[in-house]
């Protein structure tokens, strides 16, 4: 079985998980700059004496598809790299994945990861 | 010689333009973008054939109609002079509907826009232009018999900026506020400008070309004075640091607080003492701040650029304030008086206002002046051009 | 269980579908800006002359990890802000989310999204 | 039951994949931009001297939502219009989705996706 | 003083080089933003080191190898006024590579473009210049005795214009159509610009430094002619105005319009009535809109800026143009004919048109002209420059 | 007549300041922009009060505090030419701390800077000044006596750009590299620039603006001298090629190895050929590449645009390098020592070093100099002015 890691993490710790998933082992991953909204709160900016509220901040939602053995330790590597101890840090979301192709090859599932 | 004079001038003003199209297109939403630039462009078009057909004979009873031989402008007549006069002085007239551009921006619709811009210059600013520059009407030697001086306005405070300025309140009532720039609630929404780079660079060019506004405007290279150049500086500079102390640091209060220095130093440039020019700087600059948050927060009138008050208000400070530092009593040259400054003032402003109201309502009534609600929400790139400001980028990611 | 609700809605909604969810008590959402195409087309484009289709419209992807039991409430929350009755109002897709850990407690699942 | 296709292709497939998949009767599809870790390597910059390494590589996104039994029609679909043979082609993964609500209508499930 | 004079036309032209390097800017895709950056700047270094070396020298028959001494530049002298003219002249000279930048730009080769620069700017170029405005080869001596009059090209819309549009004719057909423009079936595949803003700052520039380019034209300060100036106001905006309708309301049309309008009026600024002049303006923005359209579309030229219609055809158009509207009967002062006209305007396009193909063609030939298939696709700012346009963006989102 | 010319030059310098202003906001990151944008508008604003206050009358021992009446500047006396030309020289000076800011940026605090600003024009770069150009203190005559002549810096190599670059040098080292820039273990990360559009912007309109920098430094029309626009031209272009070749096609390198052919020229341009001019350009660009290379990436200094090696080393180089290239046995026009050269300029370079260490030290012991960490992070943009270059989009994504 095939799960989906998704992290939600501080965009500047992008570069460390990165790493961190790479020396575990991890063959691939896919990035997005998402906004997300939690206990950590936004900034306000402030127009010619108008005030704005960014109600969203910045992060960045990194997933990686692994083989079941390996999710622990691609959370591991997660909490690890990522962890700053201040509120905003992020979560990281286990999924299912019925089935992995790579398209190049047609290879499925576990073939298609390595 | 006083036509390479007036040629570099009048580039430079040309160039003050470009100015105006980039504060526009930095101050706007990024829908708005194209709209802006093209909006700028045309209005400077029209104005020309306006002022050239119509607005130039209104105001000072020339024209160019006859052949080039009749027109005694080769190299052994005046070299043309009145011609590049003329390039000059519509630089200025021209500055009208750019001015108001910024007031009406975002929801305005192109076509009726453009007769607005007809008539505004080929004939109601050439009025007051005349009567000011030109002496027609007789209003300066009434001034003149009554308040002891002609009402003075060297380089246009009132002439162009008060009057522009002026104007666009009326625009702008009449077209109403953006949607959802006001609720229903009394909640006022903020809606951020797209690009303060561009907005900063319209702000330098203006900034630069305002020397050429003016030294140029008078009219001879042997007449250009070394004070109006320097009180330009010094009202410019005491405009922008008032204007970020009392702006709290804002970018778009610095770069227009720039601007309203000069604006207000136009009309005494040439008769006040630089210590003077640079308290009615910084009182412009102070006054941009307080009246551009008092118009759009408190009176809810969505002037986008806040051209009333950094056109009109400090237009009208300046015109009046050249009948206080020009007095000798303050150290300047002398041959004003604060009255007939003070009635010139009100009198191009009323002119302005009621002209407003006049012109825009009447497009309104007749052609419609405002853009659809879903042009609104789209854009008026999308809307009017068909295009928006980054297509590239757009088709990807819309 | 933990369900992840997926808002596919029209941009300007994202303020209100935010309101909403804040409303009843979610705790946290993650947004994106992406582009779909569906029963709405897209606009077309015109420069000098040549004219461009942009088969894809814009559209805000915003996903929201909650307890099996809010998901209705969730679905009807976002049904109510985001609708504007009009062709291309989006979809609700709801998944399975097997694990969740707070990156910076180590808090895991239900605790992990208080 | 409905599933998920999620394909991570090249940017510059996603016309040709479009195509593909109105062709075979996919209803609907939402499209992130993404950027991508895996086999195929980033380029180099270089600024005034210094070299900067781009270690993810744009990648596109793309996911519909269709019943299971189109699944396969979608996977080949996408195969033969995102493939070029070189390393980079991206990946498919199929994930299962419970339920999918219209937002205009209320309408769920195989009904919100026609 | 006319150093002064001829120095602020050179600025001014100068300046006009950075309005050609942002319209390519604007225009372009993004991945090709820096090199059309680079390379815009780079053509302008390399075309100063061959006209200084060259090219003044073939044009004038005027080199500047001898000590300062002997070159009678200090104050006793001429203030080197040839020095000035020299500067002047080659920011003229100069715009032959930018005109061309243009039309090949996204697919030309860095090094290669850099030796067309260099052979246009030092031979083919001034070789034209020099018949037409120095008298070189009796060219113009000719044209008197068998049309009445010499060739009018007074600010270059055939010597400049014409010469750098019709040489990028045979530098686009020689490297052909950007990968996807247009495919085998027959389909024209619309390849958006990048930014319209940047495109905008760009024409703005141009136009404002064109009034360098026409009115300094004349070479000293006394000569400058207010008609000049007013003639090229005319022309730009009766392009922009013509421009804006037949484009429907594109910003690149409009803004190219105003440049169309300028290129038309070079010629015969100097001696046409400005209603000649605004007609004349007209006529080029409406020439421009649908000569771009054909050449695009239907001739499947990819002309990227689309120089060829802009400098090239609006170019000759003014060349013609002053014979007919410079003439007394219309207004004009007249000394010119229209066959002379036509004549130094075909000789023009027929010089550029060979020149243009023998160069590129052979530079195809030896040194290989444009980018693989691969540095394209990646984006000319990649493949040549190692970096992009916005780095600290693109470092994150790719 | 030289007030018009003198205003040009002023007008042409101040437009300068717009082009430090672009060229540091593409240089920057994007959360650092408008702070780059307010902070040189705000540098020029401050600067002029200082000069006018203070730092003229420290130079030339001139001030302005006279009613108009008795300042003679009226049409019947000198039309103002001290204003004006006050004006003019205001623009160099103001030019130090814009040289500055480009190396201090991203991390210097506000209203220090302005402080810093207020005693470097007002006094430090003065002081200088009027050594060299107004003969106090009898440097010049001490020159003369000993090394056969006076220190010649026509336009400013040393007496602006060495004084400027080298003041930065203190002012860098004395705030430190910005946060991550160099790590313990070694290595150097690289910052990306923002925008390369901007970045050319900026240099674009700094070339054109040097020939006002340049040519005007005549201080009179008829002074204006052809020999200064060509080498300043021909140096540009030295400089422009030198760097594209040794920075390898980098954009940043070609476009600030224009600068430093410009910042070279100065000193000499007035008596160089244009042979010599050109050399010192190519000299230049090379200097700039690999001075740059060496601090940054070698001796780790984070002078983000790279001021020392542009402004401080160039202008030193230029200096000197009017000893070699002015003497007649060069094809110079003569009337420099290179000894005299020599010292003059080490004498400004080490006033420089020792004031920018003084002022930055002495600001950081009383006032602070350097943003908190945090504020670093989040940006200059959003922790001094609560706002971002792009706001609706960064509301949008952020
Ligand atoms: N229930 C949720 N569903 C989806 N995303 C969430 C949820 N809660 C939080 N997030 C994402 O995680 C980010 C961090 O959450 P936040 O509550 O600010 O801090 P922490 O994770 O440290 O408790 C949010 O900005 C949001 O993107
Ligand atoms: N089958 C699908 N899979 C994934 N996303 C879809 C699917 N169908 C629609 N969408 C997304 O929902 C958006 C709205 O769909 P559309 O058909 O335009 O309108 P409506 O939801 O009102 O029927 C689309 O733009 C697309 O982003
Ligand atoms: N294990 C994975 N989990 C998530 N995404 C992956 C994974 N492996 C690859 N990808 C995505 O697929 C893209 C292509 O993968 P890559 O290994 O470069 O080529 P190929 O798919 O041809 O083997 C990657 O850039 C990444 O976005």
């Amino acid at each position: 079985m095939m799960k989906q890691v998704t992290a939600v993490i501080k965009p500047f710790k992008l570069d460390d998980v990165k790493d961190a998933l790479l020396e575990i082992g991890v063959s691939g991953m896919s990035v997005t700059e998402i906004r997300g909204h939690g206990r950590q709160k936004g900034h306000t900016e402030l127009y010619r004496g108008a005030e704005y509220n960014v109600d969203f901040v910045p992060k960045t939602s990194l997933s990686t598809v692994v083989k079941e053995d390996q999710v622990d330790a691609v959370i591991e590597a997660i909490i690890g790299a990522a962890g700053t101890g201040k509120i905003g840090d992020g979560k990281i979301f286990v999924t299912n994945v019925e089935r992995v192709v790579r398209i190049r090859t047609g290879e499925e599932d576990a073939d298609a990861l390595s | 010689m006083d036509v390479f004079f007036l040629t570099m001038g009048a580039a430079m003003v040309l160039a003050m333009h470009a100015g105006f199209a980039f504060l526009e297109v930095g101050t706007v939403r990024k829908k708005n973008q194209v709209n802006a630039l093209i909006r700028v462009i045309t209005d400077f078009g029209f104005s020309t054939i306006a002022y050239f057909f119509i607005g130039f004979w209104v105001a000072y009873d020339i024209n160019f109609f006859a052949p080039v031989a009749e027109l005694n402008v080769m190299e052994g007549g005046t070299h043309g002079y009145k011609m590049v006069h003329f390039f000059f002085l519509l630089t200025f007239a021209a500055a009208i509907p750019a001015i108001i551009s910024g007031g009406i921006t975002e929801r305005v619709r192109f076509w009726p826009n453009v007769v607005a811009t007809v008539l505004l210059v080929g004939l109601i600013y050439p009025l007051y232009e005349g009567m000011i520059w030109n002496g027609n009407f007789g209003f300066q030697d009434w001034l003149s018999a009554n308040f002891g001086a002609e009402f003075h306005d060297f380089a246009g405070s009132v002439v162009v900026h008060a009057m522009g300025g002026f104007l666009a309140l009326g625009a702008v009532l009449t077209l109403g506020a953006r949607l959802g720039r006001y609720t229903n609630t009394g909640k006022v929404n903020a809606i951020l400008p797209s690009n303060i780079p561009f907005l900063a660079l319209g702000s330098w060019v203006l900034c630069v070309g305002w020397f050429g506004f003016n030294v140029m405007s008078a009219g001879t290279a042997d007449g250009a004075s070394g004070l109006v150049a320097m009180n330009s500086l010094l009202a410019m500079v005491g405009g922008l640091i008032a204007a970020l102390i009392a702006g709290k640091n804002d970018p778009g209060f610095v770069h227009n607080g720039a601007l309203a220095g000069l604006v207000a130093v136009c009309a005494g440039s040439d008769i006040m003492h630089p210590l003077g020019a640079l308290f009615v700087g910084v009182v412009a600059g102070v006054l941009f701040v307080y009246v551009f948050e008092l118009l759009q927060n408190k009176l809810r009138i969505d002037d986008v650029l806040g051209v009333v008050p950094l056109h009109g208000v400090c237009g009208a400070w300046g015109g009046i304030a050249a009948g206080i530092f020009g007095s000798t009593s303050l150290g300047g040259a002398g041959g004003v008086t604060f009255m007939a400054q003070l009635v010139g003032t009100l009198a191009g402003v009323a002119i302005a206002i009621i002209a407003g109201f006049a012109v825009y309502m009447g497009i309104k009534a007749t052609l419609g002046i405002r853009l659809s609600e879903e042009d609104e929400h789209m854009g008026a790139d999308l809307a009017i051009h068909q295009i928006s400001a980054n297509p590239e980028e757009d088709m990807q990611t819309h």
